[in-house]
């Protein structure tokens, strides 16, 4: 129990710092939904399933489909993350 | 409804009086008329200025567990004397031709009408006031309507009047916190409860005690550090507002450092203070503070060139004789205080009458372009002797009784210092007063003032009547001593032991009657002389003159007026380093470049990193 | 009592069928806002006028309190309930083609600050407490400019970091005590919540109801936001939702955290908050922004007040409170008719007389000047802070201070108004706004003559908010008495009200 | 001092998880990066929420499962952090709309250039002309007199 | 440097926190009130996911508050983004995987969603969850062809029925002598599909709005250019 504990910590962690520190915007959401699918794991295992359908459904999906969303509003959309296009966009 | 009552509810409806009758075409002559009848009813109450015990009001409010009300004894009472005739004079002199010239250059005579109106009434409370709480109310609201009558004369005079404000506002608060003080060590704002918590005081209590009140009625009295808003705000007021103010208003911080510093907390518990590593005690201080306020206004005033700002600048430097008189707290010199109040009164606010007519005549108060006028307005020239004989303090005028009763008291007292101090002050004073009366009224009359006559009769009476009473007061001073005499007593200072004539006692003596009528004798003589020896002299044109060999045009001018000091600047010059002006200046720049820090904190790009700040912080101290 | 309830779900229910209505017939949805808000006033003032005075906890859903969520009805939390409705009917958006979307989110704002002020239960005040701040964004980012969009989103982010920190704070008083209930909590507080845990808890959730009670370190957004909000939301937000935040935490600092660390705090937080307010407008170069810096200082005297022990303290923030929600509405609202800056407002009052006269009169009753209630306000805190020791007259000086600065800002505006010299543009305000001033300054002057009952009102208010016994004892009655909550007993959910469970160890 | 065991590692995720996020409100430039660490920080409030109702050997607080109340672990945290994380989102796609807008508006993301040109319309929209905010204070108070030496230096026109 | 302070105090406050966490009782919690909700939740509200009765029942204020957090979020939303401009320009269609996808996948979200809703008194999920899955259900087809136009009113009428219904049940309740929220009709045997009174009823209304407020708000959010 503590193994899988530990593991699913410190993936959710990991992916927390690389929410921060991805430059490609789309990378950074990937980011999130995986740290809100690793908390919602982490609900099951202390015996709160409500709680981690709400975390997958809620939190993982829709909270990554809005930023997914707003991502292609705010142009940034960029999958393949060159450099030049993203000095273009920052000036 | 005792007499106090109907003298507050009379002012009350001279206020509502002028709300009401804006439309109204002589609107002056009837605030003139309810000013007097304000009067008398303050002459019914007469028997205060003979020792009658204090005349309480029936109007008794409890609010939050403070109970206000209101009572006038002697002390009040002669304030109030100075108060209502200082309006009633300068309403009259308002509601004659100077009003309408007022109004043709556009200014707002009503609103300057119901300014005086309540301003009256406002320091009419004050001076009731039975309580500190009542006593507070009051202030707050005399210094509220000094600033509406200073703010009615455009963009400059506004400037003015929110430097004043914020002066009276800082001294306000430092009162509300001596209030708090009060409040917390006597258990309740009754005077008598303050009185009797004075010795169970701390020292740092009664130090902060003094130096709040102080503040507070220091910036109303232009205490040295807290003066520099006092000339310009006076010399902007219009007119009349400017003679009531001169006269009066500074005199209700005077009333006040008399209440809560002489009555209340009484002078020797404050000259026990010692200040440690000087030999100096808490009323030294204060008396030194006194001595300071003589010297450097005084002198600031001979620098000046506009006639208003001369006399503004006075009002400071005389306030702290006052100050120094009251604060010996023997018989002779707070005899000598408080008459000064009343006699600064008479004689300041007909200089100002007479700077106006001169102004409403020739347009201008500047000392550099007038002169010789005495030819063309005979009655303001003598308007004017008196009042500045007067403010010097020279035997006719009722000036040098209450001088001479101050310096008495300094010598009795044993402060050779401060006398000198004084004596250097009334140097000033005279040097200034000549330069006022000797730019205006003496030397060449100009061109353009050749066809100047004498101001309107509405104008010259309320002048002449108080110089008469100048006159008179100062030829029989016995008059005002027994107002003073009951106000001593009323107050709990040593009553001074005094004659029709002046003053008979094992420390000193003065009969005026005695000096007045040798000088009068001594002029007879002379004047007698002079005539009955053939009258040799001979009247002779201004122009049928010549100088150097060749004659002179009208247009040259043989004497000089202008830049009256320079010479004696020359050598005292380099003294005048306005301290105080930088000082303001400092203090002004400090809160102006924190302020652009703060706005700077509300304005950063990332306000987040301070409220992480915070939190660390907070858990920091709070795990400790 | 139980229909006090009414005032939460009304507006809701309300605020749900706008947008359905709106699309049908126009004219009832514009309408249908203030008679909500109209009958919620007068069922307030029934309900105020049928009760006995003493408090009343209420248990929603009929499920006893440990359990169920209370709703605790006291003198305070029915005047701020009556001043909730009656400043959201005043402060209506009446003027514009008004979104129906924006009446909803008004309604929205009125229930739940009525919420905010009733609830009993820390999640329960957290929620309602997250909801004013959502309608808020809504409301505030009205005007659709650049601007307004990016100070709602700084404000966001501000009070995103707030709800945060709360949340952290209730997850640390509940891990620690277990139950989420003021009055059980204040039972535990002396022994659960005196330690480091529980200090931090009220930190956290200080910072984070703070935001809307423009606690100092949160505090940023006040400036931009009422800049570009209009007025009427600016007005609503300054005057009404930050008295509700100050409530807030003077429930918990009563009910839980009668500590010296934690009034320390509040202290330094509300002298830092007055410092940095009062000098910002001093600087302030447009009006709506120096009003803006100068509600963040007199809420910062209001948090120094309550941190004074005692009912003194609970009197002076609560006399502070309503005077401050009473003269900044409609200073806002004067100054949504006059164009922004300071220096282009010269000579206005020959235009708007009446509107400067205003203005004079609610800056004289702000700084404090006698017979206006503002004074006794200042005078009550100026007595609260001379009686404690050395903290606590640092910030008496720092007050006194500051109303010297406020005067001398607030009456250099007044010397632009009266500037007589050349012709300025005539004000054209908006009627409504003008007359809501005027009334506000109607009541200001009317207050004068009553200020010595108004004042004895307010000290039995403060005493009895101020009784941590009465509150545990009105929410859990002793033993046997059925508990107030509903009139039929029938019911069989309604469990008998079987003795206080004990904490389990 | 520290937890050991099995709550370290839950606590660890959980204010690690707050702290990043608010690193991260802290850190970064981008308006977008801003409102992703909000909602990380949320997800560690909600984490940290529902550690305090768990207890060792805890079942789900289902009925008719078979499994005793008494090993049954807190309802109530459950039910406070279905809420907040509602709320999460809720705010959360108010934020991305006024980012959008805001982006539409001034055409960028980074918070500081978003803060000039906010400052920037506000000033305008007042009236307050920009570039005297150096030589002209509010309400014509007398600025400071500068000193001579820099007047007759700066030999400004 | 700012951020090198902002890290030293994000360190201080990690380690600070840790601290705390160590004095906090984890693992046997004083389960103070939860413990009487899980002793008498069955007889009182009857529900077998007794998280469900504490969302709807005993603490139903908060739930109603969050419903209307959700609906300020979309109003504020719907002011903040306006309405779309008339000659916007569409997105082409997607791809016809999407397009078949989006056709198989509707009725099954729907009918998993509806399930989620009707049973969450009984196992774990319900209005809130199932809400979700509808929203989406209704938006796959907006993702297959952005062109397809959003029945924004009809969206609006569900949302406000069904946040309706949800107070109105509870003002039933007031009306009737009991306080406002308070769970009627009994509770029925534990663990039938009838249980549990008014829930059911409850999370069929929450989940509905919650539905129809998040397609509405997903559909405004995915508009290419709006903007008024």
């Amino acid at each position: 129990m503590i193994w899988l504990v530990s593991v699913i910590v410190v993936l959710m962690l990991g992916a927390a710092l690389a929410v921060l520190l991805l430059r490609n915007p789309v990378g950074a959401v990937a980011a999130a939904s995986v740290v809100s699918l690793a908390l919602s794991v982490l609900f099951v295992l202390l015996r709160a399933p409500d709680v981690a359908m709400t975390e997958a459904a809620v939190g993982g999906g829709l909270g990554s489909l809005i930023l997914a969303l707003s991502l292609r509003r705010l142009g940034l959309w960029r999958v393949e993350g060159d450099r030049a296009e993203q000095e273009r966009d920052d000036a | 409804m005792t007499a106090l009552d109907n003298l507050l509810l009379l002012a009350l409806l001279t206020v509502l009086l002028l709300l009401a009758g804006r439309r109204l075409s002589s609107l002056g002559w009837y605030l003139t008329i309810l000013f007097g009848a304000q009067f008398a009813g303050l002459l019914m109450m007469g028997a205060l200025g003979y020792g009658a015990p204090p005349v309480p009001s029936s109007l008794h409010i409890g609010v939050m567990g403070q109970v206000m009300q209101w009572r006038f004894d002697a002390l009040s009472w002669l304030f109030a004397l100075i108060t209502v005739g200082a309006g009633l004079t300068s309403s009259w002199y308002l509601a004659g031709d100077w009003g309408r010239h007022y109004r043709q250059r556009g200014g707002n005579l009503w609103l300057l009408q119901l300014a005086l109106a309540v301003n009256v009434f406002s320091m009419l409370l004050l001076l009731a006031s039975g309580d500190l709480l009542s006593l507070f109310i009051g202030w707050e609201l005399v210094s509220w309507s000094a600033f509406l009558l200073m703010a009615l004369n455009g963009a400059d005079a506004m400037r003015a009047a929110l430097r004043y404000i914020t002066y009276a506002m800082a001294g306000a608060m430092a009162m509300m916190a001596g209030l708090g003080l009060v409040l917390h060590t006597a258990g309740s704002l009754q005077y008598a409860d303050l009185a009797a918590a004075v010795p169970t005081l701390s020292s740092p209590q009664l130090w902060g005690l003094i130096l709040l009140f102080g503040m507070g009625f220091g910036v109303k009295m232009g205490l040295l550090p807290l003066h520099l808003w006092q000339a310009r705000a006076y010399s902007e007021t219009p007119g009349p507002g400017a003679s009531f103010l001169g006269a009066v208003s500074t005199r209700m911080g005077l009333w006040g450092l008399i209440l809560v510093l002489v009555q209340l907390v009484g002078l020797v518990p404050i000259a026990d203070l010692a200040i440690p590593y000087t030999f100096l005690d808490a009323r030294e201080l204060l008396m030194w503070v006194a001595a300071l306020t003589i010297i450097l206004p005084t002198y600031t005033a001979l620098r000046q060139n506009d006639a208003r700002m001369l006399l503004a600048w006075h009002g400071i430097g005389q306030g702290g004789y006052m100050l120094l008189g009251v604060l010996m707290g023997d018989a002779m010199g707070s005899a000598g205080g408080l008459m000064h109040a009343f006699n600064y009164a008479t004689y300041q606010a007909p200089l100002f009458m007479a700077v106006y007519a001169v102004r409403y005549r020739t347009g201008t108060s500047d000392l550099n372009r007038l002169g010789g006028l005495v030819t063309r307005m005979p009655l303001s020239f003598l308007v004017m002797l008196v009042g500045i004989i007067g403010l010097a303090g020279l035997p006719p005028m009722n000036g040098f009784v209450s001088k001479w009763l101050i310096y008495r008291g300094l010598i009795n007292d044993g402060q050779p210092l401060l006398f000198i101090a004084a004596v250097v002050g009334t140097f000033g004073t005279i040097l200034s007063v000549y330069k006022l009366i000797h730019n205006t009224f003496l030397g060449q009359l100009r061109l353009e003032h050749v066809e100047v006559r004498e101001a309107p009769w509405s104008m010259t009476v309320p002048m002449l009547l108080l110089s008469a009473v100048v006159f008179v007061t100062g030829y029989l001073p016995g008059l005002v001593l027994d107002w003073v005499a009951a106000a001593q007593q009323a107050v709990g200072l040593p009553v001074l032991v005094h004659t029709l004539g002046g003053v008979e006692s094992p420390l000193g003596s003065l009969d005026m009657i005695w000096v007045s009528s040798l000088m009068f004798a001594g002029f007879g003589i002379g004047a007698l002389l002079f005539y009955a020896g053939g009258n040799r002299s001979k009247a002779v044109h201004q122009l049928d003159n010549y100088a150097g060999g060749h004659f002179l045009s009208a247009d040259v001018r043989y004497q000089y007026s202008d830049h009256f000091y320079a010479g004696l600047m020359r050598h005292i010059g380099p003294l005048y380093r306005n301290s105080f002006q930088w000082l303001e200046g400092a203090l002004g720049t400090t809160v102006e470049t924190l302020g652009a820090a703060m706005r700077a904190f509300y304005r950063q790009h990332h306000p987040a990193i301070y409220l992480l700040a915070v939190t660390t912080a907070g858990l920091i101290w709070v795990i400790l | 009592m139980s229909q006090i309830a009414l005032t939460i779900a009304l507006p809701f229910l309300a605020a749900f069928l706008l947008p359905v209505i709106g699309r049908v017939y126009e004219a009832l949805a514009r309408v249908l806002g203030p008679l909500v808000l109209l009958y919620c006033l007068w069922l307030v003032l029934q309900l105020w006028g049928t009760g006995d005075g003493h408090p009343v906890a209420l248990a929603m859903g009929g499920f006893r309190p440990p359990m169920g969520i209370t709703l605790y009805v006291d003198r305070l939390a029915l005047l701020f309930t009556l001043l909730v409705s009656l400043m959201t009917l005043l402060l209506w958006p009446w003027q514009r083609a008004a979104d129906s979307r924006e009446c909803a989110l008004t309604l929205l704002l009125a229930g739940s600050a009525s919420g905010l002020a009733l609830s009993g239960d820390l999640f329960n005040i957290y929620v309602f407490y997250e909801l004013v701040s959502v309608a808020s964004f809504g409301l505030v980012a009205v005007h659709r400019s650049g601007a307004a969009f990016v100070a709602t989103l700084r404000y966001l982010v501000i009070s995103g970091f707030g709800t945060v920190l709360a949340l952290t704070g209730i997850a640390l008083v509940y891990s620690q005590t277990g139950t989420l209930n003021l009055a059980q909590l204040a039972q535990l507080a002396p022994d659960l919540l005196a330690g480091p845990v529980g200090l931090a808890g009220f930190l956290f959730m200080l910072l984070g109801f703070g935001v809307k009670g423009e606690l100092f370190p949160v505090n940023t957004w006040v400036p931009e936001v009422y800049a570009t909000a209009p007025a009427r939301a600016s007005a609503l937000l300054a005057g009404l939702v930050s008295k509700l935040s100050l409530l807030v935490v003077l429930r918990l600092l009563v009910l839980l955290y009668q500590q010296e660390q934690a009034l320390q705090l509040l202290l330094l937080l509300g002298v830092l908050g007055v410092i940095s307010g009062e000098l910002a407008a001093w600087r302030a170069r447009d009006l709506k922004r120096m009003l803006a810096f100068s509600s963040i200082g007199q809420l910062g005297a209001m948090f120094i007040a309550f941190s004074i022990p005692g009912n003194a303290g609970l009197l002076a923030g609560l006399a502070l409170a309503l005077h401050h929600l009473l003269v900044k509405p409609a200073l806002f609202l004067l100054a949504a008719g006059w164009p922004g800056a300071v220096e282009r407002l010269r000579g206005l009052a020959r235009g708007g007389p009446l509107a400067a006269g205003l203005f004079v009169l609610l800056a004289l009753s702000l700084i404090g000047v006698p017979p206006l209630p503002g004074f006794w306000a200042k005078m009550l805190l100026v007595v609260g802070l001379a009686g404690q020791e050395s903290g606590y007259l640092l910030a008496l000086a720092v007050v006194l201070g500051a109303a010297v600065l406020e005067a001398s800002y607030l009456f250099r505006v007044v010397a632009q108004l009266y500037h007589r010299d050349e012709e300025a543009a005539r004000p054209r305000p908006y009627l409504l706004d003008l007359g809501s001033a005027a009334l506000a300054g109607a009541v200001l002057l009317s207050a004068v003559p009553f200020i010595s009952p108004l004042g004895d009102w307010l000290a039995g208010t403060a005493a009895q908010a101020g009784d941590r016994e009465g509150y545990i004892i009105t929410v859990f009655p002793a033993a046997g008495r059925p508990l107030y909550s509903a009139a039929g007993g029938g019911k069989p959910a309604l469990a008998a009200a079987g003795p206080l469970p004990e904490p389990k160890p | 001092m520290m937890p050991a065991g099995l709550p370290f590692l839950f606590y660890a995720g959980a204010i690690g998880l707050l702290v990043i996020g608010i690193s991260g409100i802290v850190l970064s430039r981008n308006l977008f990066r801003i409102i992703l660490a909000l909602a990380l920080a949320e997800a560690g409030a909600n984490l940290l929420l529902v550690l305090a109702g768990w207890h060792w050997g805890g079942s789900a607080p289902i009925l008719g499962q078979g499994k005793a109340l008494e090993t049954m672990v807190d309802p109530v945290p459950q039910a406070l952090v279905l809420t907040a994380i509602v709320i999460g989102v809720g705010i959360q796609a108010l934020a991305l709309a006024l980012a959008v807008r805001a982006y539409r508006a001034y055409g960028t993301l980074d918070m500081r250039r978003l803060r000039n040109r906010m400052n920037r319309d506000i000033a305008a929209a007042a009236g307050i002309p920009a570039e005297s905010s150096r030589d002209a204070p509010a309400g014509g108070r007398p600025t400071p007199p500068v000193p001579a030496a820099h007047r007759s230096g700066g030999g400004r026109a | 440097m700012r951020n090198l302070a902002s890290l030293l105090f994000a360190g201080g406050l990690a380690f600070l926190l840790m601290a705390i966490a160590a004095l906090l009782p984890f693992g046997h919690p004083p389960v103070l009130a939860g413990g009487a909700i899980l002793e008498q939740a069955a007889d009182q509200v009857g529900a077998a996911n007794i998280v469900t009765a504490v969302v709807l029942g005993y603490r139903g204020l908060d739930t109603l508050g969050e419903i209307t957090i959700l609906f300020a979020a979309a109003a504020g939303l719907g002011l903040v983004l306006g309405r779309r401009r008339a000659g916007a320009p569409r997105d082409p269609d997607a791809g016809p995987v999407l397009r078949t996808g989006a056709a198989l996948m509707f009725p099954l979200l729907v009918l998993v969603g509806f399930h989620i809703i009707l049973h969450g008194h009984l196992t774990p999920g319900g209005g809130f969850q199932g809400g979700v899955i509808l929203a989406a259900a209704f938006f796959l087809p907006l993702l297959a062809r952005p062109g397809t136009p959003v029945d924004h009113p009809g969206l609006s009428l569900v949302e406000g029925t069904a946040g309706a219904v949800f107070i109105v049940t509870g003002l039933v309740a007031l009306l009737t002598g009991g306080e406002f929220l308070q769970p009627l009709l009994g509770t029925g045997t534990l663990g039938t599909l009838f249980s549990a009174g008014t829930l059911p009823i409850l999370y069929l209304a929450l989940g509905l709005k919650v539905g129809a407020e998040l397609a509405g708000l997903l559909a405004r959010l995915a508009d290419a250019e709006t903007d008024t």
